[in-house]
């Protein structure tokens, strides 16, 4: 196993902070209430989710705790927003508007309505990633209930124009919502600035916890329960609340929010060293996204490598101890390549070659020289093992990212070789 | 992380052929190459073999792919190596999978593309040699 | 404050044992990782993750781990059962049937149900809150897709012949679902000998943590899922697993398990002793649900006292240091009775003074004794102060617990002053 | 339990209310006597007055339901005595909430029963003692 470990892998998961882990100890064994109980034990662990819930609306600067509403992950929040939304306004329409760049668990959740009547619209993003919010507006028909564009892209690190959306959704009257679990902790919310009538984030993206979620809603933001029972959460969430993770995750979002300011000057620096050393030390190496700056999440760097697949990448890169995400993100079991890469129309054979990785608060300079060096090692072995590198040198294919005009494109090759494979198939 | 063991996708074999793949290359004047894609996941395989006395004297490989699909790769040519033509026409995915110790589920296409790229070597030698599959043909139903 | 603690509501809580907690701790800080992710950190968490699940599997003895799907807790498992598999059946039929008294998580699903176009019977229960599994037999139709019956009642301890439901439903090849959620770790499960096809619980009910479900599931029972996103436990339930609290809750189960002999005779030791003490020194107490024996969960007490009010026992009971819940249960909040105390016929004053204790591990048999003690000075105290115990004294109402034959019912008695305050507002 | 502070489900004033009851009990001869109860919740309190030359001299109660509704009836005894029987029609259950520093919101309606129950011992009162409104009525239209 390598020496060295660089943890680039900050969306998937982050260690809790151990302030955080200090905090949550004694909800375990000695404050293990439960919120609904009417003794001293039910009522201790109450006081405690009201204290996470002033520090979850200092995050987003929410207008009242109230707002502040706990689910048991980003997806879920997700899943309670859309369905919860669209189900409370069933009778005014059943038209929904989304960016077409969405997490899978809002794409889901779109494709479980669609059974169940509603129909929806996807906004096109341009090819950093970002969508215009006249295709928003332009997409509105009088039979719209929901505009769901996330705030930061969990593939590529683009920033969407929210408070823009936001002008328009509630000019409109209509209910805005927006997923920011990938950006909560890393980019500065404001729900009031932003317009958002819902918004939904996970303190394990920040250093908190994992089995929470937040949904901030405002009384514009009429919301049925999906899951159902007891009167918990005001009777939006039916369910024994997850009292330690939602202390821990309260104070989280706390030290989020007091060090955002140091921690995006970090990332943000190392984002800038470790784009420009990719850039510069491998050749055909690809930045997905917009450019470091105002429109990207500045703990996001997302790159594709041509003629190699992502997979090998990420498989040698854990080798030397670096340990990334590839093109599948979350959804690391299924075969196809992210939608958002597709969207943002990257080359079928270059997007097999996408790598993602999230940048933490204790990454530190020599880390990304040491990945860049260790990337521009592993690429120039798995080219060796790559027969469309050969192809490439022999002319018969050409490059994607810097075009010399000679021979085919990979994705025609790769239909052809393909092709021959479908027939073999079909004449078993 | 604190313990000591090592996480890894694959078991050790396969992972030993990802990180150490054998036959890794191309045979300059091959006899028979075969490459083939997966349309379904966009792996891309590519075998040239050597055959004297309709036996496989060398076998290579290179791929554009997941970690199994080069560990799959790699197995395959060393498995087929020395075999006749006629015993590697019945070559079969399975003894890959078998050979790695298994695969996961959502992996096992890589093994059958590796079939498929060795059998359209085959295929393309055989092309260029009718006899050598009547000779074949002949022997298999003596 | 009192100088002596009694936590006499294990059902509502429990504290994470130190040996779960001790084993959770290294999942917070340092194996922090993604199940979903490919490099080390994300593999050393799948690990754990099987881990549990056998250690699940063993609690209850279903055939394989694979069997085990992990949610957020008791109330998602009930949804997903019931909604995941009505969803999943809805070409076959649309009936469901199930005991009246089913937590509120497995009523409010089906009333979310009967609003998509499914619909559903109750099967009635006998004065101890036990269903007669001809009424299921009965009950079944051409319609019927599935059959859901609680194994223990969370209010009266009542256990449910689950065994003979589960014959009737295989003979019939009808899905056969239990809520455990009151039972497990408590009384032994078999899922096999109980011929479910699916069944739910919650660790934080056996010294787990809060913040994980568990529903088993077999082949029989197909299951959609209701939170909708990346392909986490293979595709039926998504979002980020809580690792910790999933480690956690498997430790907790397999001491259970080990260590369910002891408990169960501990406890039913204790609940004798006070069931006993309290039918003894307190006047007008009535004992709710079957006797301590083979058809009553061996932690529960549920008990109702004449002439006073539930909540008011709560408080002078905390107050003396004895935490306990009233007949609400988890719904606090909610002012109406429970309705498992309608369904075993209570009448309506008495189920007014329910209170309900659930025994464990850790209290000792001084604590009974000390919980009659208190119970017999504070039921006195209440008494004094309330007005229906005068007018018994007075013979100018009767009681139900011990009727003398002289006066109305409370229940008359409370229509009749109830009807005054109703022309009052009428003429407002 | 490790922290010391005091959890309980209701106020402080509310608590000691709850604990310590004032005017609990029933007046012997009472001159007015009120009992309601909630169909909602199933709480009953009754309520006893000792009225002398228009003015409440005493007020008991005894009261079955909730914690916050004994401190309710405990409040509205207290605050009503001393009243005249014009001051006390005019009661309402806010005057509870507000003395008691608020009561959650599920829990208003116990200060309405102990308003309702209060009226209704004073209706009992002026049904016995016409002459008590009527001069009352002539008060307030002077
Ligand atoms: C029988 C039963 N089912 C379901 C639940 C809900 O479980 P959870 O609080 O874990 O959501 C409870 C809670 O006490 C219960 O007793
Ligand atoms: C943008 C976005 N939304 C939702 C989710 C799902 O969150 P969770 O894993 O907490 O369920 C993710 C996960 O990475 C995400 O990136």
């Amino acid at each position: 196993m390598a020496s060295r470990t660089v943890f680039l892998d900050h969306l998937s998961a982050t260690p809790v902070d151990p302030r955080v882990f200090d905090a949550m100890k004694p909800y375990f064994t000695e404050v293990f209430g439960n919120p609904s109980s009417l003794h001293r034990y039910g009522l201790q662990v109450r006081d405690a989710l009201s204290k996470a819930r002033e520090q979850f609306a200092f995050l987003i600067n929410a207008e009242s705790p109230e707002e502040i509403l706990f689910t048991s992950g980003g997806t879920e929040a997700n899943n309670l927003a859309i369905k919860g939304i669209a189900y409370a306004n069933q009778r005014k329409g059943n038209h929904i508007i989304i960016a077409e760049t969405e997490h899978p668990s809002i794409l889901e959740s779109i494709a479980f309505l669609e059974k169940q009547g509603f129909t929806h619209s996807k906004v096109r993003v341009d090819k950093l990633g970002i969508l215009n919010p006249d295709d928003v507006r332009n997409a509105i028909t009088d039979k719209t209930i929901l505009i769901a564009v996330h705030h930061v892209n969990h593939d590529i690190g683009s920033i969407q124009p929210i408070a823009e959306i936001g002008k328009i959704a509630n000019e409109k009257g209509i209910a805005f919502f927006s997923d920011a679990t990938a950006s909560a902790g890393w980019v500065p919310i404001d729900v009031r600035a932003m317009g958002v009538n819902a918004l939904s984030f996970a303190p394990h993206r920040f250093y908190g916890p994992k089995g929470v979620g937040v949904l901030y809603r405002n009384r514009k933001a009429r919301l049925v329960s999906i899951i159902h029972g007891g009167v918990q959460e005001n009777g939006r969430r039916a369910g024994t609340e997850n009292v330690p993770a939602i202390v821990g995750g309260g104070l989280a979002a706390e030290l989020a929010r007091k060090e955002m300011p140091q921690r995006i000057e970090h990332v943000q620096k190392l984002q800038k060293r470790l784009m420009d050393g990719l850039s510069t030390k491998v050749p055909y190496l690809k930045i997905n996204g917009p450019p470091c700056g105002p429109h990207r999440s500045p703990s996001n760097v997302s790159l594709a490598t041509e003629f190699i697949e992502g997979e090998g990448q990420l498989l040698l890169l854990d080798h030397h101890g670096v340990c990334v995400a590839s093109g599948g993100s979350c959804v690391s079991k299924s075969l196809k390549v992210s939608h958002v890469l597709s969207a943002i129309g990257l080359d079928h054979a270059l997007a097999q070659g996408s790598i993602i990785m999230t940048l933490g608060k204790d990454n530190t300079e020599s880390d990304m020289d040491y990945v860049v060096e260790t990337m521009a090692k592993i690429v120039e072995k798995l080219r060796t093992m790559s027969p469309m590198w050969d192809e490439f040198q022999q002319g018969k294919i050409d490059s994607t990212i810097a075009p010399r005009g000679i021979g085919k494109s990979f994705t025609e090759h790769a239909a052809a070789v393909s092709g021959h494979r479908e027939e073999r198939s079909t004449t078993r | 992380m604190s313990d000591t063991k090592e996480y890894t996708l694959y078991n050790d074999k396969v992972m030993d052929h990802f990180m150490n793949p054998r036959n890794m290359g191309d045979i300059q004047d091959a006899d028979g190459v075969g490459e083939v894609g997966a349309a379904a996941c966009g792996d891309i395989m590519k075998i040239s073999l050597k055959i004297q006395d309709g036996k496989i004297q060398d076998a290579r490989f290179k791929t554009f792919g997941c970690g199994s699909a080069i560990a799959s790769s790699s197995m395959a040519t060393e498995l087929i190596k020395g075999r006749t033509i006629e015993d590697a026409l019945k070559f079969s995915n399975q003894e890959v999978v078998d050979a790695l110790g298994g695969l996961p589920p959502v992996k096992i296409h890589c093994s059958v593309l590796a079939e498929e790229a060795l059998k359209a070597a085959l295929e393309d030698y055989v092309k260029k040699h009718p006899e050598a599959v009547e000779h074949a043909e002949t022997a298999a139903t003596k």
